[in-house]
């Protein structure tokens, strides 16, 4: 299953050495976990998502990095809901018999995670809400590929 | 008929998550011109369309995409994922 | 402890999360694990290493990944000895405030590690053992930090 | 007196870990030169020195570092760790 939405927290360390497990003729494993950071007092963040959407347009990224990069396999976690400051909101894993292409995969996941994938974040701080803007360096990453 | 969804920020303006539209609108462009009509906070959530995502059955599209056939077409501002 | 150089295996995913939990502030971590592949027949890789001097020159990799990535933390863990196909050969993990420096970090050590960290691999194959040739690709990549 | 170390097929062709070394050469190139006349393995692992590397008191160094003071020495080829 290479991709996963969910509420619940996962355990990033577990779901590496699952993902590492089923790998077979892969020389390079790549992880990247997002953490609540709790810049200027934030309390916690609220992740909205597009039910509907999100899987299948996930799935789509994996497929695409898949594809390009010679991957041995990929996986996606992305939670939504309420998260603490500390926990993880998302996980990417990539395999693939040379680093260069773990890596890029890694890395083109994450611009497509944060541009086109439908999840929006709200900041609730001691002072209120709000919802995270866009960066236009977010989307000028995608240029890269 | 056509669902309409909002999320984030739009869901808030406008107090509903997703409404039922009966419409002739032939674009999503048409589409947004009538649904300012609904209110005001219809109406401020649609003011600056440069905020304004849309996707049309569940795929990322263009205000231009023509509405024909179409179930779904959710609106939301850009992305903040990962 | 920023690096370790050890015979015995690891738990990649054990080691990622204790990394995890002794951050404050970091909002993206990286990790890297190296896998012995099975290639043309392949049965085991012998790691010979330069015990006086790996330590020092991998936690100098560590040191200077630190200072110009704006790391929160970084850690690297590298095996020798007798290790099977299938074995996870070492491990880099990089935890910055933002993802573009965690993901640097770790392709930068990478570098390092594959050519100025003292370290040989030996491939023992069906029909004989022989040493790995240094790539100039490697060398060639140190140019671009 | 020097520590010379070898590792990885220098090691294997000299047939040594480490040796000894009474020796007065100033630069390791000089060091060198003297290690070749020990034997034919010396001489055959020092033969192509485009494929060695050196190490002085466990820092990377070049041919021509200097050797006063210097406590070890280590040979060996390009490093393939990763």
């Amino acid at each position: 299953m290479p991709a996963r939405i969910q509420q619940a927290a996962f355990d990033a360390g577990a779901e590496a050495n699952a993902f590492a497990a089923g790998l077979a003729g892969a020389g390079a494993i790549v992880t990247f976990t997002g953490i609540v950071r709790g810049d200027g007092g934030l309390l916690a963040l609220e992740i909205e998502h597009y039910p509907g959407m999100t899987l299948r347009a996930v799935e789509a990224f994996v497929d695409a990095a898949t594809l390009r990069f010679s991957l041995t396999d990929a996986l996606v976690i992305h939670r939504h809901g309420r998260l603490a400051v500390g926990e993880a909101i998302m996980m990417v894993a990539t395999a693939a018999p040379h680093r260069g292409d773990a890596f890029a995969a890694a890395d083109f996941l994450m611009d497509w995670l944060k541009s086109r994938a439908p999840f929006w974040k709200k900041e609730i701080g001691p002072s209120g809400e709000a919802w995270v803007a866009a960066r236009d360096s977010d989307e000028d990453a995608l240029t890269r590929w | 008929m056509i669902d309409v969804l909002y999320f984030a920020w739009l869901r808030e303006r406008i107090g509903l998550r997703r409404e039922s539209v009966e419409t002739q609108a032939a674009t999503v462009a048409d589409l947004v011109a009538e649904l300012r009509t609904r209110g005001e906070g219809h109406d401020l959530a649609f003011a600056d369309l440069a905020a304004v995502r849309v996707a049309v059955d569940q795929e990322l599209a263009a205000f231009d995409a023509p509405l024909r056939g179409v179930r779904e077409v959710a609106f939301f501002p850009p992305m903040t994922g990962g």
